[in-house]
């Protein structure tokens, strides 16, 4: 609990799932939500050396504040064009987008 | 001191009131498209003398986050140009949907102020965010377009890699706050020969590169490139081939400079890269069909010609980075904006299409011949300057191997560069097609361009001094 | 500095370049007439330099050196010994011939002569330049316009040959490159300046890999066997002067790189690989024979004797003595000169009989009797006859051929019967016996089109009866050279 | 509460079973999140994750990011993904099929990621800084962002604002006037 | 022997003398060919010009005690530095004179033989060219200038024998003559190379004076059988001999010009012109002797069954080359000289007359010639038989003399086999010599149309003037004359040939008379099988038809080569070289630019559309990266 080592492992462990599911999911909403998963293991990263490493201990958090912001407008990104995609296609099945290949 | 900051900050500047006034003229319901054009055209050529007067500028801005030097503002110029370049061609604009146009250069000039943000930050979060500023206006800019169904599958399939390599990135750059606790590149630099050896800076620093791996379309982060060539715009997919090129080359160089050459096992990572870029990217250009996707995978064999010169990770490998990256700007636009001005309704062309192109209008064909040449990397054109100097870069450092793979992936480039000119050179069109009718300023385009390429090809001496003292400064400045 | 003489011999198809680039082009009367002055007014500036070439004087002549990229060290530096200008000769007058030779051509005349002016230009700077980048630069520049000019104008398969011809000399040059950073680099002196380079010396071992990547690189354009193969297609393929000036003279840029590159950075290199070079190079000299006695096609015999001749080049390179390289430079002027009158008699007849396959022709002595009269001089220099140039160039070859490599030597001097062999049965089935009726009325070659012919076959017969016209000054080049192989 | 039991709630035990609770909360949350193949499964278990991380940012020490986490992704995040499930993924729908090899390929290749990086991970000696500063305060965060991150603080609002507007062409007009091939085939 | 500087008189004339006939060839084929006369002017002119120089230099030369030479730098390169210029001493003064005047004779009889032709003008030309080559290699001051000139005799003979090329057979000879002369000159330049790297001077009289000393004998011998390897291309020796009587498709006098008397005859000169070398080696010596011995016997059998007038001089010629090469080979320089010198009289006068009776009949076949009436045209039917008897050794015509040398050195061999086929050879020439005579003094049965000539010479017999009669006629009768004469200038000859210093040439009486009783044998048989009234005239060869075809096919000789450029050279290297480069070089150039395509092709698949797939690579390659930087 106050070692770094768990922290880490935490961390990648919680983006290794979020790999996995962004690997996997067919549902491009499903995508979203793993990588939203990988971008808190980031931030767990970046807060566990803050704590137990960084000389500042706002840095680390002031880096989190900001993931988070640049995670929100990235997922309105991303909804807003899954759902365009979803008015073209009638479907957020990223297996069913594959017109451009080759 | 308020006068010179807002001096080191001039390009800048003008890129964001560009965007303010760009926003302001988005809200008219009715907007008239030749005064759109007009007044993107005005801005950009603003932005490029914002650049130059910002030439020579040195200094640092927001608590050292912020840096201003010779580097930074040489890739400034290369932005502001293509910048410029790009909103040349975007007369009519027929590839996008007529509401959109001012939005359409809102989101050119945002992600150009993006770029040139990123080329100047060297603190590791301001240089995220500013890049996610340039890929999400691309990642908007994609889909904007009219027509067929293509682009917003391409702008989903660009979205996701993007957040993947940025979300990667970020990883990678908590490990490197973790080993070097400090964001700022100039602190970093300090703690790295410390620390190099640790694992975990150098796969950081890895991750970090891979997210403007992702910008450079370098493999195995390419695989957006044709798609989005393809589904995007013409003037869209000219935009993303040539400025996200440079400053993605701009940002490689500052991070492997970090590391000062030192890690031999990180270059031969990037080596691997290098090479697997060039093979692939040329070997699957071989079989495309379509221009722009040939174009796309062309641009990942680039891709692996840049990383030669930077894994080189000396003076000289570094210049020439540079320099091919502004001839890759130059060519790569030049073949670019023939797609543009022939697919006058903003299609999709296929190679084909270009048929008795030298009757329709010998001009366009020329400068495509020319440009393709010197993608090849045929003399006397700035495409071969730009690989022999690369090369120059490798063989300095003893990888003969090296320039060798590159020599012959360049032959078989030439391959289909040739089937190109074939096309615009030999076939004649199937049905008569009216002869294209090049406006002036874009026949003095098309000359400048064809100047450009040739001038730089055989005098590099002026832009390679520049480069050189430019990286210089950038290698020895921290 | 005195008059450049030596850019202005360069410049002038760059002028003629841009004022054609600048012509409309529907007016092909005023495309022709420029490119015939700016060829002419090139053929006259290189005859005055080659009189006023002074031929016992060792070292560089006319030399314009100017920096160019300092931080790289590249400068502009054209220089003319006494090797290099009598290829500047040949490039004059196979270049002046060609033009005339395409005065009647009507597709496109505007881009063939833009792109042939532009061709000629890079030939030039590789024969005058002696800085290692624009070497390469006009290396490549005299290389790519084949493209077009095969794939637009030319004929038998015609794209393909096209294809072949452009990548595969330019995987050639894909070996060239490296070698020239390469050498740049292991010198140490930061300088494209070939002279300064060859002064300082470079160290056994990168000599030995630098030249074998010269060697292979330029040999692929010099169709050094086995790399010869686009040259049949590719010769076959392209237009008449095309072919000439290829044929002719872009075939000896390949053997003028492995001399001037190769050999001249790195002695010691030829002096490990010759074995090799010459070996290669006899076999191409048999091999070249031996498949252009199965040809039926005119110009693919054509095409394989030049195989078997620019392994003489070779060969003679290989032995790295004085009289062998000696031979090889004149072979190579020699050559040209023999390969252009080829091809410009062919071409006429192709042009008016549009059939180049030897079956179908027959009689066209009778026919044709000045086109065949150049073809049939052609071929009697090609099989060494006396008093042509190319004789004298044989021979010196053979000589040192023997005398360095007796075996080879040998094998080399029976390519010779079976050159004889083929030439004449080529004669004989083209020119001789029953004229096919289908072309017994085909025009033989106007006056005016034969006064290139002419110069061409004059230059044969003038350097073969007075061959010290060549060899003096060729000799002046040479002897400093080779001293680099004792 | 009997002393018996009483006496197993020191703090440090109480802490411990939080921080496992946490765990619990952010594994448990993250495999909901990325395994049920229905997509409202996959919200809930991304909340739940969410507030799990949002823990273990308190047990980071930083009470402020834990409330922001809770407020910018719950907040805002997830009911974002939540409306645009009922824009885009009507019930009627039939949820695709999961293609078994690329299951256990996807599974395998972080499975390889994370085996490495954990071996990174390991390997390396963190060294914390000289010099440590030891102020939490949120004040000091306030400050920072105005001085030495205004920048950031500044493209970031950049960021969102091209994000939005973007998000408003994309999402409320686009395609609005094309032709779905969806609607061809119905 | 050293050699003295001719005064400037002498270098300019012989100068002008070696070089008018060029400029004649050049004037007339480049300038004057549309028109006739003035060619013929030029020509004629400068053919008389050389005559007239050689024949001065001849007498005003004639006592000379050391040779003239003149040489100029024609070329340099490396070691070898070659001269142009001439040497003249009493052989290069014979052979220039004989050149000359056989040159000149032809030229003028050819004045009658080939009017009306269309090409009459570009055969003066060639004929010029021709002078100018056999003169060049006549006064040849060093062994490469000779090789030059030499392989310009070689390349005007392919011109004059292929002259009426619309003719396959004829274009067919001229190449043939071509390509087997120059498998011979192979081995003479190698020759020339061998002797120029281990001497490195090629003069003449240096490799006479200094080949014997400096080289190793093995080395000598093999430089002198290299050289004499292009003697037998050249003078048509076995096994190189069959492109000569297919040369016989030229114009009559060109046969005459080339394949009798001068081009031929310089392979034997060339010989003697080297004699102090090859007498150093008697290897050398042994196998020009067995060579020459086996050609004369060869071609003597061939000349017993040919039916064509020209083909029997042709074997004849081969045969006489043999026999000269075999008097030089015994040791003899004398006599393999003398024997070319009467040689080119009585057979150019042959030819010469043969040629009247072809232009005038129409035909080759001397049966055919004899039954239109050739007797009836006196004076070449008197030349004709003169000659003959020449050929065959009668006494006291030119021929006997100078066999008389030849038999009169074989003796003196150890073994008499030499001996013995040399009086073989006499019996058979003698026999075939005068079967052809007494065929064309005694028509079997006169005929009278014309019809049943198939088409041979088919240039225009349009010329049928008295003119062109007595221009040939004239020509006949001043080499009758030499033919008559020359055989008692033998003394003479030696002793010019000798520097005044003449051998002890031995007699042997027995010799002389076996020798005329073998040349009787052979007249008597011929006269009993075709002379004699009633005969059927039917060889006895006849009753062996085995050895008749064996005779007619030359041995086979012709098939062989012709097999050997069929199946071996064009059917296996030319034909496997081909494959070659198709299937192997080709093929694997464009194997390797479709496996590139191929592989194009293949990769293109990794942009599936899928995204997933993608996102794989990239992990996947992270993942591989974060495995390499663990196990570092």
């Amino acid at each position: 609990m106050d070692s770094l080592h768990t922290y880490l492992f935490v961390a990648l462990l919680l983006f290794c799932i979020g790999l996995f599911g962004l690997l996997q999911r067919r549902s491009l909403i499903g995508m979203l939500i793993s990588v939203e998963l990988m971008l808190n293991a980031a931030s767990i990263n970046f807060l566990a050396f803050n704590r137990f490493l960084g000389p500042d201990p706002a840095v680390g958090q002031i880096m989190v504040l900001f993931i988070m912001g640049i995670a929100a407008a990235e997922a309105a990104i991303a909804l807003s064009l899954i759902l365009a995609l979803y008015r073209r296609l009638r479907s957020i099945d990223i297996e069913k987008a594959r017109e451009l290949r080759g | 001191m308020i006068a010179r900051d807002f001096m080191l900050f001039l390009p800048e500047l003008t890129y964001l009131v560009a965007a303010l006034i760009l926003f302001f003229m988005c809200l008219p319901q009715k907007a008239d498209h030749k005064a759109i054009y007009a007044v993107a055209l005005a801005l950009a050529g603003l932005g490029v003398a914002g650049a130059l007067l910002g030439m020579g500028q040195e200094g640092h801005l927001f608590f050292d986050a912020y840096q201003v030097d010779l580097f930074s503002q040489v890739f400034k110029l290369i932005l502001a140009v293509a910048v410029l370049l790009v909103v040349g061609i975007c007369h009519g604009l027929a590839g996008v949907e007529d509401r959109y146009h001012a939005d359409f250069f809102l989101f050119l000039f945002t992600c150009g102020l993006g770029m040139m943000l990123m080329v100047s930050a060297v603190e590791l979060m301001t240089l995220y965010v500013a890049l996610e500023l340039s890929s999400f206006s691309l990642y908007i800019l994609v889909p904007l377009r009219r027509g067929d169904n293509l682009d917003v599958e391409a702008g989903v399939k660009y979205l996701f890699i993007g957040i993947t390599a940025s979300c990667v990135m970020l990883f990678g750059m908590s490990y490197i706050f973790g080993v070097s606790h400090t964001t700022y590149l100039a602190g970093i630099m300090d703690r790295l020969p410390l620390i190099i050896q640790q694992p975990a800076a150098m796969i950081g620093l890895m991750l970090t590169l891979s997210g403007f791996f992702f910008k450079l379309a370098v493999f195995p982060f390419h695989f957006w490139a044709p798609d989005v060539y393809q589904g995007a715009a013409n003037q869209v997919a000219a935009f993303i081939a040539t400025a996200s090129k440079a400053a993605a080359v701009a940002l490689l160089i500052r991070l492997t400079a970090l590391t000062g050459g030192t890690s031999l096992y990180f270059i031969d990572v990037l080596m691997v890269l290098c090479v697997a870029s060039m093979t692939l990217g040329n070997l699957v250009a071989i079989v495309q069909k379509g221009i722009k996707r040939m174009l796309a995978y062309s641009s990942v064999a680039h891709a692996g010609y840049v990383l030669m010169g930077i894994l080189t990770m000396s003076e000289l490998g570094y210049s020439a980075a540079v320099f091919y990256s502004m001839a890759y700007m130059l060519m790569n636009f030049a073949a670019f904006g023939v797609v543009v001005m022939v697919a006058t309704s903003g299609q999709n062309l296929a190679i084909s299409d270009l048929a008795g192109l030298h009757k329709r209008s010998p001009l366009l064909a020329l400068t495509l011949m020319i440009a393709l040449f010197s993608l090849a990397g045929i003399p006397p054109t700035v495409g071969f300057t730009g690989k022999f100097l690369v090369f120059a870069g490798a063989m300095q450092q003893g990888y003969f191997w090296l320039v060798l793979v590159g020599m012959i992936n360049a032959t078989i480039s030439l391959y289909y560069y040739l089937m190109v000119i074939k096309a615009a050179y030999l076939s004649e069109s199937p049905a008569e097609l009216p002869p294209l009718v090049v406006s002036m300023p874009l026949r003095l385009l098309n000359y400048l361009l064809i100047a450009a390429m040739v001038y730089f090809g055989v005098c590099p001496g002026g832009f390679l001094d520049l480069a050189q003292a430019a990286v210089r400064g950038m290698m020895g400045g921290d | 500095m005195s008059f450049p003489i030596l850019s202005a011999i360069m410049l002038s198809p760059g002028l003629g370049l841009l004022a054609v680039l600048f012509l409309p082009r529907e007016n092909k009367r005023a495309v022709r007439w420029i490119s015939l002055l700016s060829a002419g007014l090139s053929l006259a500036l290189t005859l005055y330099a080659y009189a006023v070439f002074d031929t016992t004087a060792k070292g560089l002549q006319f030399v314009e050196r100017v920096l160019w990229v300092k931080s790289l060290g590249i400068y502009y530096f054209l220089a003319v010994d006494g090797i290099s200008l009598p290829l500047v000769l040949l490039t004059s007058i196979v270049f002046f011939t060609g033009v005339w030779t395409m005065w009647d051509l009507e597709k496109r005349v505007k881009e063939f002569f833009a792109l042939m002016l532009l061709m000629v230009l890079g030939v030039y700077g590789v024969f005058m330049a002696l800085d290692l980048f624009f070497l390469f630069v006009f290396y490549d520049v005299s290389l790519f316009p084949m493209y077009p000019l095969i794939a637009i104008w030319g004929s038998t398969r015609k794209e393909y040959g096209a294809l072949k011809l452009t990548l595969y000399l330019l995987a050639g040059s894909a070996l060239v490159l490296p070698g020239i950073l390469y050498v740049y680099f292991q010198s140490g002196l930061f300088s494209f300046d070939l002279m300064e380079i060859a002064a300082a010396g470079l160290p056994p071992s990168v000599q030995s890999l630098g030249f074998l990547l010269f060697l292979f690189g330029f040999g692929v354009l010099a169709g050094l066997w086995p790399f010869h193969t686009w040259s049949p297609v590719g010769h076959v393929a392209a237009p008449t002067a095309v072919s000439m000036i290829h044929a002719g003279v872009l075939m000896k840029l390949g053997a003028y790189g492995v001399l001037r590159v190769g050999m001249f950075l790195c002695p010691q290199g030829l002096v490990e690989w010759s074995p090799l070079m010459a070996t290669l190079a006899t076999v191409g000299i048999v091999y070249g024979a031996l498949v252009g006695l199965a040809q039926t096609d005119l110009k693919y015999v054509i095409g394989y004797s030049s195989v078997s001749h620019m392994g003489l080049v070779s060969l003679g390179l290989a032995t790295g003595t004085l009289g062998g390289v000696d031979g090889a430079v004149f072979q190579m002027f020699a050559h040209g000169i023999m390969t252009a009158l080829f091809f410009s008699s062919v071409g006429h007849i192709y042009d008016r009989t549009h059939t180049k396959l030897i079956p179908e022709l027959g009689g066209m002595a009778k026919v044709m009797p000045r086109a065949s009269f150049f073809f049939i001089l052609a071929a009697l220099a090609g099989i060494g006859v006396p008093c042509l140039a190319s004789f004298w160039a044989e021979l010196l070859v053979f000589i040192n051929g023997f005398q360095v490599y007796p075996a080879l030597g040998t094998a080399a001097v029976l390519g010779l019967v079976v050159s004889a062999l083929f030439m004449l049965r080529v004669v004989q089935r083209t020119f001789y016996g029953e004229k096919n009726q289908k072309y017994a009325a085909a025009p033989d070659m106007s006056a005016v089109m034969v006064i290139p012919r002419a110069l061409l076959a004059g230059a044969i017969l003038l350097f073969g009866l007075l061959p010290r016209l060549m060899l003096d000054t060729i000799q002046s080049g040479v002897a400093p050279l080779v001293e680099l192989f004792k | 509460m009997s002393p018996a039991i009483a006496q197993y709630i020191r703090p440090e035990v109480v802490a411990y079973a939080a921080f496992g609770f946490t765990l619990v909360l952010v594994f448990g949350g993250a495999l909901l999140a990325v395994l049920p193949k229905n997509i409202i499964h996959n919200v809930f278990g991304l909340a739940t994750s969410l507030v799990g991380v949002a823990g273990l940012f308190i047990f980071l020490g930083s009470e402020f990011l834990a409330m922001m986490e809770i407020l910018i992704y719950i907040g805002a995040i997830c009911i974002a993904i939540v409306f645009a499930i009922m824009l885009s993924q009507p019930m009627h729908l039939q949820i695709p099929k999961r293609y078994r090899p690329k299951l256990i390929f996807s599974f395998v290749v972080a499975t390889s990621l994370f085996i490495s990086f954990h071996g990174i991970v390991t390997r390396t000696e963190w060294e914390p800084a000289l010099v440590r500063g030891g102020d939490w305060e949120v004040a000091r965060l306030g400050r920072l962002l105005l001085t030495r991150y205004e920048l950031l603080f500044e493209l970031v609002s950049l960021v969102l604002l091209v994000a939005i507007m973007g998000s408003i062409i994309t999402a409320a007009a686009l395609g609005g006037d094309k032709n779905p091939t969806g609607d061809e085939e119905t | 022997m050293t050699a003295v500087a001719p005064g400037s008189t002498i270098v300019w004339l012989t100068l002008a003398a070696m070089g008018l006939p060029f400029a004649a060839f050049l004037a007339i084929f480049f300038v004057t060919r549309p028109r006739l006369l003035p060619s013929l002017v030029i020509s004629l002119a400068c053919s008389a010009f050389s005559l007239a120089v050689a024949w001065w230099l001849l007498i005003h030369l004639r006592g000379i005690d050391a040779p003239l030479m003149f040489q100029a730098l024609w070329m340099h390169g490396g070691q070898a530095s070659i001269g142009f210029g001439f040497l003249l001493d009493p052989l290069s003064l014979v052979m220039l004179a004989i050149v000359t005047s056989i040159s000149f004779l032809v030229q003028v009889y050819s004045l009658g033989y080939m009017a009306g032709d269309p090409g009459m003008a570009k055969y003066y030309s060639f004929l010029s060219l021709f002078a100018w080559s056999m003169i060049g290699l006549v006064v040849a001051s060093n062994l490469m200038q000779l090789y030059i000139f030499w392989e310009l005799v070689g390349l005007s003979s392919y011109l004059l024998i292929g002259f009426w090329h619309q003719k396959f057979s004829a274009s067919q000879a001229g190449k043939k003559a071509f390509v087997m002369t120059r498998l011979g000159d192979l081995g003479f330049f190698l020759g020339i190379i061998v002797l120029l790297l281990n001497l490195g001077d090629l003069s003449i009289l240096g490799l006479n004076s200094q080949a014997a000393a400096k080289l190793s004998p093995a080395l000598l011998t093999a430089s002198a059988v290299l050289v004499f390897c292009g003697v037998v291309g050249k003078s048509a020796q076995f096994p190189l001999l069959t492109w000569l009587p297919d040369a016989m498709e030229g114009p009559t006098p060109v046969s005459a010009l080339l394949h009798s008397a001068t081009m031929v005859a310089a392979g034997v000169y060339l010989v003697s012109r080297l004699y102090p070398m090859y007498a150093a080696s008697a290897d050398a010596l042994a196998i020009m002797l067995a060579i020459g011995t086996v050609t004369m016997l060869l071609a003597s059998t061939m000349a017993m069954v040919a039916r064509d007038i020209k083909q029997v001089w042709a074997y004849s010629t081969v045969s006489q080359l043999g026999f000269m090469l075999m008097g030089l080979g015994a040791g003899s320089y004398f006599a393999g000289v003398f024997h070319l010198t009467t040689h080119a009289a009585f057979k150019a006068l042959l030819f010469l007359c043969s040629g009247v009776f072809i232009h005038h009949f129409g035909t080759n076949d001397f049966f055919d010639m004899s039954r239109q009436g050739a007797r009836h045209l006196r004076i070449p039917m008197v030349c004709i038989t003169i000659a003959g008897a020449a050929l065959a050794g009668v006494f006291p015509l030119a021929g006997f003399f100078s066999k008389e040398a030849v038999m009169g050195s074989l003796a003196e061999l150890d073994q008499g086999i030499w001996l013995w086929a040399g009086l073989l050879g006499a019996l058979l020439t003698a026999y075939y010599t005068f079967r052809l005579l007494f065929v064309m003094w005694r028509p079997l049965q006169p005929l009278q149309d014309k019809q049943s000539n198939p088409g041979h010479d088919d240039h225009q017999h349009s010329g049928h003037s008295s003119f062109g009669y007595g221009v040939m006629s004239a020509a006949l009768i001043v080499l009758a004359g030499f033919t008559i004469a020359l055989g008692f200038l033998g003394d003479k000859l030696i002793a010019f040939l000798h520097w005044q210093r003449p051998p002890q040439i031995p007699h042997h009486t027995w010799l002389l008379v076996t020798a005329i009783l073998v040349v009787l044998v052979g007249i008597a048989l011929a006269w009993w099988e075709f002379g004699r009234r009633g005969a059927a005239q039917e060889g006895f060869l006849r009753r062996f038809p085995a050895l008749e075809t064996l005779f007619a096919r030359r041995w086979y000789l012709d098939d062989l080569y012709r097999r050997l450029t069929d199946y071996v050279v064009y059917g296996v290297f030319s034909r496997l070289c081909t494959l070659n480069d198709r299937r192997v070089v080709d093929g694997a150039i464009d194997g390797v630019c479709r496996g590139t395509v191929g592989a194009g092709w293949l990769l293109s698949f990794l942009q599936s559309g899928l995204l997933q797939y993608n996102l794989f690579a990239m992990v996947l390659v992270i993942a591989l990266v974060g495995i390499y930087f663990l196990l570092l």
